[in-house]
């Protein structure tokens, strides 16, 4: 039997609040210690302790991050779930198991069985009261030998998530050893997997997307955030007060030039992030698809007043409170028409970390530049796993803030009114209050009917005017928008996918040997290359991970022309998306197509 | 041949007419104008700079008010029942300027009523008034929250519910500054309004304004119209029958009986110049033993002057977060680099 | 100068709240005292007092109700408007005139001027104290003595409007009088319009939207109504509560057998429906933009967790606060993928007072078969002006209150679970606390990922399973959805409208020489006649009342293979639709197509 | 051999394990718990019918908790803050049904303010349980509203604002049972959900309910755990330490000093036997001033015998709304004709 080397995935099932979760990272940054790009999905439940979780951390020669449909290695340490873990493995997979279980023999039938008593070995652990958070690091220890992970590796990795702290890292060190120790002296090596050190990382960083996003809107110079805890939208918010601090200096005398406000809920969030906004400073919140609901009517406001703010959309599995710790991307439709009457709200699609950083960051010019609620479309995959990722790229320019009121510009235009489209690009020039000094400029700024001086007025043409120019305003956004990303291919099909869809896409286009062309949206509105690339291809496959199809939908609503030949394949379990589902659904439609 | 007549002027220079906004599109008589007024006087009285206030409402006949006074100063009319959010947001963005948010009882005691409980927490430093006529005034008369439990509507029905006594869980909630007075009643609020404008911190103001047109029926006591005239019962909805505004004057400690239009009487008890407003134990008491006569305690009932603004206690800089420019905000160039290799393995 | 007879429109231009409404309303019931269709478009501001308002009365041979876009006679009588009411009159336009509003003589060129001294005459109301109220109807006189109506009609009309009151009602003819006499004694006839009694109203009642909504609902067995004021929805709750007492009888002792509760917010009123929806109660609440925004979270989980209830939407222009007071059909993206994640709801679109009668007391069967929330979308135009109306229609057939799991089903059933769907059409047995017995039919309703027996499952196949099912029965729901009306036409056009919009599109048909063919939409999710009626007309124009042509967008989604075909021609002024804009749109599809 | 023992049963014959839900998934040593055992006690002892129960809740760990008591009631777990607008709904719909609603104190006091004060001003017929710990548990230990002032959380920040009294609030809002507990308190909270069970009117009982998972820190009035074993500050986000529950008992009138695990201390006062809680000048007395000392006020606060609920006050018929048949629903023939005549010009 050849070893195969750095080709394969663990899943670990345990218990939440075990503190396994900890382990579970040990292992994966241990590889990264050896070079190996170990990307890791954690499946875990909504609730505090006791319910199911898993870890896959998955190593490929290409260093792919997608979560592998299949594991090869598997450590059911949750009796809840030992059952199904075991039937929903591969004939073949590697299965460590606490003997202590006491399951059938006739359960690892087919399965490569490893026992390891890993509640005896935890008597070895001198502290009784230590011994329920270190025991988890006895698999850390068996999974090291079995595999060959040094426990120099491991030291090291455990260096990095207790920084500084010698002696839990000693005491952590030691119960690896403990399993360690076991699987040299009981366990025979009867598999072929296994780990060798590499260089897949290179410059790459390893961080939550959710704290990327958070350190772009600190670049993008957010200073009023206002949110409700939400998961997977709670890291995002916490990160970038766990941050800014840090980052941003504070002047001489040390006040701060941020703050941050937990509201007492989504609808008073959005209404403190819009007062910011209205009053000049950078704001934005973050919350997820139930928040997203609940500031419906503020948005609209933002909407038709022309306020400036970033909503982040970190999305979890709906409807409703749904999966709250699953992934989808489902609130597409929700977001792009928010709000009652005819409203349309610009978002952005970050595929990546990085990507997560960058539109973050940028997401504050667009907000100032066109005055509107600019949304930020991630998920949970994309927020609260880590990603082995790019560096943060240093923003390039300076800081847009868009049309402003200036005394000067009052003096250039003559007629300046707050809603008069002087420049032809439907923007007029906003005011903040306290920079815009003019006393023409001082007005009440309202939801309801208003002319072009920011006056009341219910006349049907001002009205009509008035949204035409916002209509107007939003579509030439496309041209600051991040522009889709095209791959060119050779089958007759065109794929459209965007987020973490994109993952999946790359490693499916790899292992495809007729590649379809494939195009990554990244933005709403969409630019004319989406135009482009619908006409170009004979047949059209929007992939994407919800029930409806839901960028399908908005792309036959806004290029209707192309709309008979757009297909739709949809993945919603809410979990990472695999490059099996992916390909499987290109392969469909291409043996569709051809056949 | 005379000379003209200037018009008088305060420290700043200005006129008083300076302090105006645009015309009232109230109706006749409506207690709200008088509060504008109230606004407009408070504010040339002090000297007020309206560029360094933001007018801030919520949706309402009350909420439109702000386009009636201060001309000059920014203002924002957000959702129903949210104005305390953006008032915060907009406040904390530029500490330099100080709210005066202006809401109905509908607006902040039924839909607000979250909101208006959490801004009083917050306590940023603001002027937070709630111009309570127990009723819907732009939405044609039904119930507030605050309605009196004994007034019919203008449909005759009885509110169901316990009526709320905006001060009292004002205080209950720790507010700093809780205060209440008659729209009518010039010598009363000004003062107050002036106290407001100068208090680090919320200071809530629950005024009493009569809505002219709903809420107008015999027994109720927040209002001061009728729709009887000459026997003749005419129930024309689409009648507003334009009202003088009811104005009054009463001494501290007084009680005041305000006999309205329709013949209904409110009990107006004004503080005593001697009441400790800085004691809570006192304050609490004041208002229970008022209530429990079925008087509406007017006056200021609670200031807490050692309290500070959400905006002292944030230890925020002194510029406007507004006013940043990209290098206070942006990390200067290698912090990036830093974070990077912060997060390599 | 021959007369044209019952066949022109007068237009009376006021400020709200000085009682001219009432004055307005005497005119057009006089005209209906004499067998007139005089049907009336009241254009009101969003205040209580002093702002400009106008009443349009039109008579028309046809009977026809739609706003005329121009009016023959103009009673110009607000000084804050008269100059804009002169200059948007035609010329030849009658003007009854207030000659002490001192207006330049310039202004009346090319029109036809009668003056009247309208403050003098009211000197003649004796008492000075009700002058104020009475006052109006000299004008009402003048109209009368000018246009032809008996003051016997008018005395009728104002017995309709103060039903036993004869003081008052004498005090208002008297007035009437006035303007009357002074007419015959000094205006001397220069034009030629005329009224004269007809036979145009038959059986047919004079009824508002919102009324004849609420009496459906009542008709429906709604038994919980929770509402939060918004104009254009107030009327709807308030005609329901003053109703209801009448139609429905209380028990023997007196006990009511409903109960009206005006919520604190809207976020309450939609959880005090899905409340009384989910305890088996018919359910109701009824708002308008700003409300649906609100609305959202609630609607998802009363989506998910299915719970029937109905929700009015009674439409207004948007976004934000908007035009409060003016009509638009605006909500229709919001309304169908409201809430996060992937939701649909159904809604249903009349068209005219007795459908909405119709509809509203349907929707609570459609809502108690799907176990869903049934959105009713009317608007402005129809639910606060009032309707020369067919009868409101007793509806045939028995409530149907949909699949309840009571004892025998689930002996039946064996294998029953509160979201099994055991009959092949999505639809599960549901249960009702009190009524639904049997032990098994315990379990907790919740917004979270569940499994076909109510228990808590994060599992990806169970939640994709039950996200399908529901698509199944939203979409299954169009057997009993009303469904689209077609009148056959000559053209090769097919026109698609909806709601209010069908008056103005039966009149522009009337006139025009080559007919499209007309589809009438009345709900989504689509009936297969709308695709059939595609698939049919080359060109198919789809008109309504809203910026971004939202109807047809989402029939561009749904039926993408017709997306290409479908133009749109929108009107989003806020007004009532007249005949004129329907008529231009389908003239210049007809032009660009056969050009 | 021997007779099987029969666990005792109830007076409808019950066992205490037919009150019983499905296995908690709450932490171990989570207060929530307690107030379930208490609730399936005090529903025992009762000898309720639990099928005219209805278990309504939000979202939070305390609102999961519905799963875990009453397994024989049907149960609704709605949104975020919106129990109580349910719960009204659901209760008017079927008068003879009484909701248990169980809610935390941030979908309480948080995003459910609006809701919370509002349905105390309805006042239906239900229970209304507050698990109180100051903290989002099942977000991870962010602060809620009524968090105390001086704890610092997990992260080390204190709260800025004033912590709300629910109590208090409720007082203030004219509530007719007002009362509060400790999770661990048996002997006082058994007799109070007893009494709730029984009452006309809404029931509230604000019950202090450690987390033990967040909020423990040194300091914290509302805790119960720590992070710190054997000198080693681990920080691991991950681990949830199990721990046991905190049970206490202290007699009437009595001050208990609670230490928990954490070394913080919460001081709970217990009412006096012979306090008059129908008196609610005394009632307001006595919170403030166990407030002034730092003390939380526990028991039955006030109670207003006289007090009419909703339901009785709206005139229903007996029979629930929603069993109410088609000839009771839809008016008779003939009557439809009269209303079209009625609109005839
Ligand atoms: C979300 C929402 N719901 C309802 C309305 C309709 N609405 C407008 S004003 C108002 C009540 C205003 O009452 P109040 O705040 O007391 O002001 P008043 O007119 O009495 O001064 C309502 C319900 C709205 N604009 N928005
Ligand atoms: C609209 C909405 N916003 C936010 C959340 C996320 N969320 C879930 S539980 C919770 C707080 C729960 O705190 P509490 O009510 O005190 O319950 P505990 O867990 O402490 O018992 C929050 C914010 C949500 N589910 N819905
Ligand atoms: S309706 Fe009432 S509150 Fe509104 S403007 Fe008129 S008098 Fe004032
Ligand atoms: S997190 Fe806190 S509140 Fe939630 S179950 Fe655990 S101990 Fe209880
Ligand atoms: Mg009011
Ligand atoms: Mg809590």
């Amino acid at each position: 039997m050849d070893p195969v080397i750095n080709d394969f995935s663990i899943r670990i099932a345990t218990a939440n609040g075990t503190g396994s979760q900890t382990s579970n990272i040990v292992i994966q940054r241990a590889l990264m210690k050896m070079g190996l790009a170990a990307s890791s999905k954690n499946l875990f439940p909504s609730n505090i302790a006791g319910l199911p979780t898993w870890f896959q951390i998955r190593v490929s020669p290409g260093g792919w991050q997608t979560m592998a449909s299949q594991w090869q290695v598997l450590l059911p340490l949750n009796p809840a779930t030992i059952g199904r873990d075991l039937r929903e493995s591969e004939p073949g997979t590697v299965v460590i198991e606490n003997s202590a279980m006491k399951t059938a023999d006739s359960e690892f039938e087919g399965l490569c069985r490893y026992s390891v008593p890993f509640d005896q070995l935890a008597r070895e652990i001198s502290d009784a009261k230590l011994r329920p958070r270190l025991k988890n690091l006895i698999y850390v220890g068996v999974v090291a030998q079995l595999f060959g992970i040094p426990i120099d590796a491991i030291r090291a990795a455990l260096g990095s998530v207790f920084p500084g702290k010698e002696t839990v890292i000693e005491l952590n060190v030691n119960a690896a050893q403990i399993g360690f120790d076991f699987a040299s002296e009981n366990l025979k090596k009867q598999d072929r997997w296994k780990f060798e050190p590499a260089d897949q990382i290179k410059h790459r960083i390893l961080i939550e997307g959710n704290e990327a996003t958070a350190l772009g809107a600190i670049w993008g110079g957010v200073s009023v955030v206002a949110w409700y805890p939400i998961t997977p939208a709670s890291s995002l918010a916490e990160a970038l007060e766990k941050h800014i601090g840090d980052c941003r200096d504070a002047d001489p005398e040390g006040g701060k030039r941020f703050v941050v406000i937990q509201a007492e809920d989504e609808l008073a969030a959005i209404g403190m992030a819009l007062g910011a906004g209205w009053a000049g400073a950078r704001s934005m919140t973050s919350t997820s698809g139930p928040g997203i609901s609940l500031m419906g009517e503020n948005l609209g406001f933002g909407y038709f007043a022309e306020i400036p703010t970033v909503v982040y959309d970190v999305q979890r599995v709906g409807p409703s409170t749904g999966l709250p710790t699953r992934t989808q991307q489902s609130d597409l439709l929700q977001v792009a028409f928010q709000s009652h009457g005819d409203t349309r709200f610009p978002f952005l699609l970050p595929a990546n970390a990085s990507e997560a950083f960058e539109f973050s960051c940028q997401s504050y010019d667009l907000a100032d530049k066109y005055q509107t609620p600019v949304l930020f479309l991630s998920d949970l995959d994309l927020g609260m796993n880590t990603w082995i990722s790019d560096p943060m790229p240093e923003p390039t320019g300076d800081m847009q803030r868009g049309k402003i009121a200036t005394d000067e510009v009052i003096a250039r235009l003559e007629n300046w009114g707050r809603y008069r489209d002087v420049d032809g690009d439907g923007i007029p020039y906003r005011t903040i209050p306290g920079v815009t000094l003019h006393p023409d400029t001082a007005h009440l700024t309202r939801g309801s009917g208003h002319n072009e001086d920011a006056e009341y007025s219910e006349s049907p043409e001002v009205y009509k005017n008035n949204l035409d120019r916002l209509s107007r305003k939003i579509d030439g956004m496309v041209v600051d928008l991040p522009a889709p990303v095209l791959t060119e291919g050779d089958a007759p099909l065109g794929v459209i996918a965007f987020g973490t869809t994109d993952l999946a896409m790359q490693e499916a286009l790899e292992s495809l040997d007729s590649k379809p062309a494939y195009l990554r949206i990244r933005a709403y509105p969409f630019h004319e290359e989406v135009e482009a690339f619908l006409a170009e291809h004979q047949q059209v496959l929007v992939i994407e991970q919800n029930q409806q199809g839901q960028m399908a939908q908005l792309l036959r609503m806004h290029l209707p022309q192309h709309a008979d030949r757009i297909e739709s394949a949809t993945y919603y379990g809410g979990l990472p998306l695999t490059t099996q589902i992916v390909r499987e659904a290109i392969e469909q439609q291409l043996g569709v197509e051809t056949r | 041949m005379s000379e003209d007549k200037k018009p008088a002027t305060n420290t700043l220079g200005l006129t008083k007419s300076d302090y105006k906004g645009g015309p009232s599109t109230m109706c006749k008589g409506c207690g709200h104008d008088r509060i504008s007024e109230a606004i407009i006087q408070a504010s040339y009285d002090l000297g007020l700079d309206a560029t360094n206030i933001l007018k801030m409402s919520g949706i309402g006949c009350s909420s439109k008010t702000p386009a009636y006074f201060l001309g000059n100063a920014m203002g924002l009319n957000s959702t129903h029942g949210r104005m305390p959010s953006f008032a915060t947001g907009a406040h904390i963005a530029n500490t330099s300027m100080t709210p005066i948010g202006v809401s109905g009882d509908g607006d902040s005691a039924s839909i607000g009523m979250g909101q208006f409980v959490h801004i009083l927490r917050r306590n940023p430093k603001m002027v937070y008034i709630i111009e309570n006529n127990g009723v819907y005034g732009l939405t044609k008369g039904q119930f507030s929250a605050t309605a009196d439990r004994q007034s019919p509507s203008k449909r005759g029905a009885y509110p169901r519910e316990e009526s709320i006594d905006l001060c009292g869980l004002a205080l209950e909630l720790g507010a700093t500054f809780v205060s209440r007075s008659f729209s009518g009643d010039k010598k009363q609020l000004v003062p107050l309004l002036k106290a407001a404008l100068s208090f680090d911190g919320l200071s809530f103001i629950d005024v009493i304004s009569p809505c002219v047109t709903f809420n107008n029926h015999e027994g109720s006591t927040k209002s001061y119209t009728h729709q009887k005239e000459m026997g003749v019962t005419f129930h024309d909805p689409y009648y507003v029958s334009p009202q003088d505004p009811i104005d009054i004057e009463y001494e501290q400690g007084e009680l005041r009986e305000v006999t309205l239009h329709d013949g209904s009487k409110l009990l107006l008890r004004k503080l005593e110049h001697d009441f400790d407003p800085t004691d809570r134990n006192a304050s609490f008491d004041a208002i229970q033993r008022t209530r429990n006569k079925g008087e509406v305690l007017t006056g200021l009932i609670h200031i807490d002057v050692e309290a500070r603004s959400m905006s002292s206690n944030s230890g925020l800089t002194d510029q406007p977060l507004s006013m940043l420019a990209q290098q206070e905000l942006r990390p200067a160039s290698g912090v990036l680099d830093r974070i990077n290799d912060s997060f390599r393995i």
